[in-house]
């Protein structure tokens, strides 16, 4: 299997203004050109190229045996996927919008997420599932899902979610060069964010798996991932120029929650000693869950605070003219971190607390 | 549900047992074959004809002169062909006012929705998808509720149970299997209820399309699948989206009728309608109707037709609109004056202008209602939340 | 809608053993004779009586109108009974296992979970789904999946586990009465686990959003539901009998995840100071997450040691020669209990924990 | 994948579209009819006979003694069908030693599951469910590895890319998109291998049945699907199942073949498969198969039978058993001596005592192995459970 990844060019470029979109399909162009065995398909990936225009000209230049249209059915186009990777091919597939990859649940769970597994390794399943996710864009019913707790709790997937153009470009190159099933999360609203980026020279990005802290700060850890990464940054800045509280936040950008890279998330929270998760996805049994019970495990005697998180509601998505009041904004976030217990420090008198009755200790 | 006519109670559903479809066969071996074997339901009348059926400038429409369909109904489907036309006209230009989300006209289809609505009885249920709106609006009901969904001020607009309408469905082919259960439901309590269900020919690929015809014919549903094959979903023609000779032939494989029929002739696509749901009302199970059609604009205001069809195709569908054809027809046969087509083209007219103004208001809508029907009762976790956003709005009106 | 239940008859019956599998059998006859409207189907329900012979007699009883066999697919099931559920319906339907409940995902995520949110009320999902799930009982691949993180995930589901027979007659009574929809997982291992019972006369059991505290203990807090309790309840008696520790473990069942009962557990917590979280679905993103997670938020300066949790491993569920090994047994919870930092009370001293740096404080 | 034949360039699949199927009609308003009306494929090739194909015991083996199907084949079916019974016997048997978890036997349909093993050429690939255990052994798998999944010890068994034999699958009908799939990515590798995958009555009702289909057909990829219709899913009979005519009549719905055969009659399923995998390897796309057959056994060795069916039909198809069926079929024609018979049932003697007494080792197994191939490479957190688990089994093994 080839795990062949783009050389950068000799001569340096100059780097241009590109959007998230256009490096999401320069990598798969790229990916395409480098392994005959990469095939994109999905619904109106070919002609059209994509209805967020992610795969356009892939079907022009690589033909449509390698580009291809399917039937409207995310099942049959998961299930087609396996078997394709059990030939040998790498397929990337894209599911149009995060809602519409659940007809597809039951091939993702019971055969991507475990062919390997099954096999004891025979049957390996490079298969990278592109998920156009999240809101933000004003998406009618069904449009605007977060729907990363359900891939999180599968084994056998890793879930991925950029946040940057040069992440986006970066880690959909290591997902179709991977040998294990990549759920791909591609933040809508983020799509047409831009920053200078040169596809000759696209910037280095680790493999799958690893964290970065987007923002040093020293204050606490706001982690996050995907389409909250520019919402967490903005809360940072905007705590620093506003001053008062006086906040210099950490942000942690965590780009994969599976692998999830708990080394860097400790070790921030363990200099900090506060935490705010920031998603999109509902809270309850959502990432931030498993996060702040994690970061617990590893750093509670390094906690002034319980580490707080700040999520879409408990709800289905709202309706596009009333999903700003869901999806989780500065201000909610600066209201968590004033929260995170500044003025006292109640971990020196744990004898103190009310209602603690019975205790062995 | 009261006030739906009943029926004689309904017939044992599985007792009836239809058996395996081995035949005997004259042949050496045989010991006597065994008594599971019985001659198979005939897959003849199942198939769907050879070609689409219309009424439309037909010779077919001129023998019917004297019998049916009579001028009455033509004259309503016309009245509501101009109207369902001019509201798809305003619902996209409600898009380019930024006020509606997204609109998926069914400009072209015209003749399938009306038909579908003018086909239904009261007490019958329609399931529409996304591009049914005109349906539900030919019903009857608050084109402004109708286009909820699509204005995004809530994800539904109308009373389900009270206009048995069910909710514009997004996920494509889901709302099958949910006409199939209500059908059923209406059916095992003896009420005289049919249910149509809208798909398009994208949505025949899915799993769950195949699910609900299965048990829509093994349970004898009156239920009626009406496919608007209008060539495309978004982008990807039909040739991509199945082999088929017809999507009618896929219903002998459920051991229902096929039918095909011109989906641009709104007379042809009423008749094939009615007598289905008679036939389902009646207890004779489901069909599929397949209504060859085309969609004259883009998939919604957002999509850019011109990357996938010629402007040739588009073309020569327009010259096959559902709305010439019916007035020519009308025409044709002396039953259209100048008064009729302005009285109508000023209903349209009128309907349109409301609808423009009243799209034209802000909704008002309360934020912390989206914390009141995920349960019957809202979770303790649920309270904290609508508690802790009516606090933000709070603070948000003393700071404003 | 009807919400009658059964009345208690008027002179005492003698209680006499029964399976969890019969208190579910009599909880659906009990709902199908008092509700005209409690229909039962899915797949074998009505000649054979279930694999599991939960929906044994019903057919023979109610006929097959009333409990119906019907065809080989899942989203037909659920999508069905969405149809019926919108006629007035309570229909009742059983996913024959864990893992086969995958294919109807689309329609109990996108349409019985969201129905009644959708038209603001006026078409609730009044539906139960039985889910016979989890391992323990030798089910070759995809019959031993603990699901619940998926339901869980779902705004719109109430998510019930039973783990006695008592609670499995009056839990199902209640999801069958509730106007929401229910995903009802009956813990397979526990179906021929036995009590003694009155079907007669049932004992009371609250509505759904109820957690017990099956065994009253000052040490620490067991925190589980269904298939675990009584792995637990062992856990807890074993360290009792055992005596070496002197560990007093209190163990809660939660009964529902969702509506999860927040107070029950946090007013125990509070009071034992610890908490282990147990269950067999993984670990990762898994129940324990948000349990841990909600807890430490809602009791962090009454814990003496972080929540822990005891899970299944992170992998698909193992084949039956290797299941003891995944499943969370008594050694394992024991081994964590063990864990929570009965030596030193380090919260006394924070200041002294190593690698925080750049405080703020 | 090396060694495999080479096909000539496939056809572009998307590219020769297939267009709307409506055809012009004569009519008063006609217009040009839209350009895209083109006659349709012709559906009645596609439609399955009326009665199940046979060739044992009817005068067409008999008109066919001089051309084929020869003797050697014949005999060759025999010895299979022989040791395949055996097979399924000693499988059962198994379940009652605790060396089996379970057991689906496929007893009463060895014509079908042999006759697809034999149909296939060494570079096909088969896709079997949890009841075909035996397909794979008659392709000459190893028996104690394809038990695996049943016995227990893992998932999975065999050397599936080595062997060309696809997981048992459990959940219903989800492996046949992955033989389209499989299918389609050789054909588009140029390689000549065709894919045949084997699914029951009952998940014909899936969904997966549905889509996997219509992606065959559209793609033309080299699959043959082949329904073993046993009557029953479990407890539940084919008419609780669908409607339909026969399964058969599914494929016009996705634009292939349909073909009915008698599933007891191990030279005609042979000879249908054959035909179907020819076509599909030339280019001619996939074929649907339903075989009517039996299982004289309960559904498992868990299942109680007699709760759902009697003990008369049972016994009306062991009439039709597919051993005997061929037996006497060789013997009428004079091909099968003593020797032969005794060659034959010593063969699946012995294979059935090996089997016995491999299966009666305990597999020696490692725990940890469970953490080894969830990812190419362990995640963090499962290299620390991985280690938790050693320390355990470290521990366990000291206090023992
Ligand atoms: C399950 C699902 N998958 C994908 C989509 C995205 N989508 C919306 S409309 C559409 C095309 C539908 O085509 P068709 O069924 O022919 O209906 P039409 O739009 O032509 O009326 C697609 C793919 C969806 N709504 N639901
Ligand atoms: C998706 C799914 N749902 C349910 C089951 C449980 N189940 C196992 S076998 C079976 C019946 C299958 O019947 P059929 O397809 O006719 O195959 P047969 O067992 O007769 O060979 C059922 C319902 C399953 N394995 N997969
Ligand atoms: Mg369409
Ligand atoms: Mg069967």
């Amino acid at each position: 299997m080839s795990t062949a990844t783009r050389q950068p060019a000799a001569q340096p470029v100059d780097r241009k203004p590109a959007t998230m979109g256009q490096a999401l399909g320069r990598a798969l162009r790229d990916a395409m050109a480098d392994d005959p065995d990469v095939h994109v398909f999905g619904e109106d990936v070919g002609t059209l190229g994509g209805v967020f225009r992610v795969t356009d000209g892939l079907a022009a230049q690589f033909g449509p045996d390698r580009c291809t249209d399917t039937p409207l059915a995310e099942a049959g186009i998961l299930g087609t996927a396996v078997g394709m990777a059990m030939y040998g091919l790498r397929p990337v597939v894209e599911m149009q919008f995060d809602a519409f990859a659940y007809p597809g649940f039951e091939q993702l769970v019971s055969h991507v997420a475990r062919m390997r597994n099954r096999t004891r390794g025979r049957m390996p399943m490079p298969l990278t599932v592109r998920v156009p996710y999240g809101g933000g864009i004003g998406g009618v019913e069904h449009h605007s899902d977060s729907s990363e707790a359900y891939y999180m709790a599968t084994p056998g997937l890793h879930v991925v979610a950029p946040a940057t153009v040069a992440d986006a470009y970066g880690l959909l190159r290591a997902a179709i060069a991977s040998d294990d099933p990549v759920v791909f999360l591609e933040p809508k609203r983020l799509y047409w964010s831009k920053a200078d980026w040169n596809p000759q020279e696209p910037d280095a990005v680790p493999g799958i798996g690893k964290a970065v802290v987007r923002r040093r700060g020293s204050s606490a850890t706001l982690i996050t991932y995907g389409p909250s990464v520019p919402v967490c940054l903005e809360a940072a800045e905007a705590t620093r120029e506003d001053g008062a509280e006086g906040w210099d936040l950490e942000v942690i950008d965590l780009r994969s929650l599976v692998p999830f890279d708990e080394e860097t998330v400790a070790a921030s929270v363990r200099r900090t000693g506060r935490a705010v998760v920031v998603h999109e996805s509902p809270g309850f049994a959502g990432p931030g869950g498993e996060i702040a019970a994690r970061i617990t495990e590893r750093c509670f005697h390094h906690l002034e605070a319980p580490v707080l998180r700040v999520a879409g509601f408990d709800i289905p998505y709202p309706p596009p003219m009333l999903e700003q009041h869901h999806l989780p904004g500065v201000d909610r976030i600066l209201d968590a971190v004033a929260r995170l217990q500044w003025e006292s420090d109640y971990t020196e008198s744990p004898g103190s607390a009310e209602g603690r009755g019975g205790g062995v200790v | 549900m009261s006030g739906v006519p009943r029926l004689p109670a309904p017939q044992p559903t599985h007792e009836e047992v239809l058996v395996m479809t081995v035949l005997e066969q004259p042949g050496a071996y045989a010991p006597a074959p065994p008594p599971s074997w019985r001659p198979r339901t005939d897959a003849g009348p199942l198939l769907p004809d050879t070609e689409p059926y219309r009424v439309l400038g037909t010779r077919a429409a001129g023998r019917r002169e004297g019998s049916g369909p009579e001028a009455e109904l033509l004259r309503r489907l016309y009245a509501a062909v101009v109207r369902g036309r001019r509201f798809n006209e305003q619902a996209t230009a409600l898009t380019r006012q930024g006020r509606l989300a997204v609109y998926p006209s069914s400009r072209g289809q015209e003749a399938c929705q009306v038909a579908a609505a003018l086909a239904l009885r009261e007490h019958d249920w329609l399931f529409p998808s996304y591009r049914d709106t005109l349906a539900a609006v030919a019903r009857g009901l608050d084109p402004v509720e109708v286009l909820s969904l699509l204005r995004g001020d809530w994800h539904h607009g109308y009373d389900s149970p009270g206009t048995r309408v069910a909710p514009l469905c997004t996920p494509l082919a889901t709302q099958l299997p949910h006409a199939v259960g209500l059908a059923h439901a209406a059916r095992l309590k003896g009420d005289e209820v049919a249910a149509l269900a809208l798909v398009g020919d994208g949505g025949t690929s899915e799993g769950d399309f195949h699910e609900a015809l299965n048990f829509a014919a093994v349970w004898q549903a009156p239920a009626v699948f009406l496919v608007q094959n209008n060539g495309f979903a978004i982008s990807v023609p039909l040739a991509k989206q199945t082999a088929a000779p017809s999507l009618a032939h896929k219903a002998v494989g459920y051991g229902m009728p096929g039918r095909l029929v011109d989906g641009n002739d709104a007379v042809a696509v009423h008749e094939v309608l009615c007598e289905a749901l008679d036939r389902a009302r009646a207890g004779g199970g489901p069909t599929l109707v397949e209504a060859v059609t085309y969609r004259l604009e883009a998939h919604t205001n957002a999509d850019d037709a011109t990357r996938y069809r010629t402007d040739d195709e588009v073309e020569a569908w327009r010259a096959h609109d559902p709305v010439t054809l019916l007035e020519h027809e009308l025409r044709g046969r002396g039953l259209l004056d100048e008064a009729t087509v302005r009285e109508a083209e000023e209903a349209a007219e009128q309907q349109a202008a409301k609808l423009r103004e009243r799209m034209h208001q802000d909704p008002s809508l309360d934020p912390t209602q989206l914390f009141a029907h995920v349960y019957a009762e809202p979770t303790p976790q649920l309270r904290d939340q609508a508690a802790r956003l009516r606090a933000e709005l709070a603070a948000g009106e003393e700071t404003r």
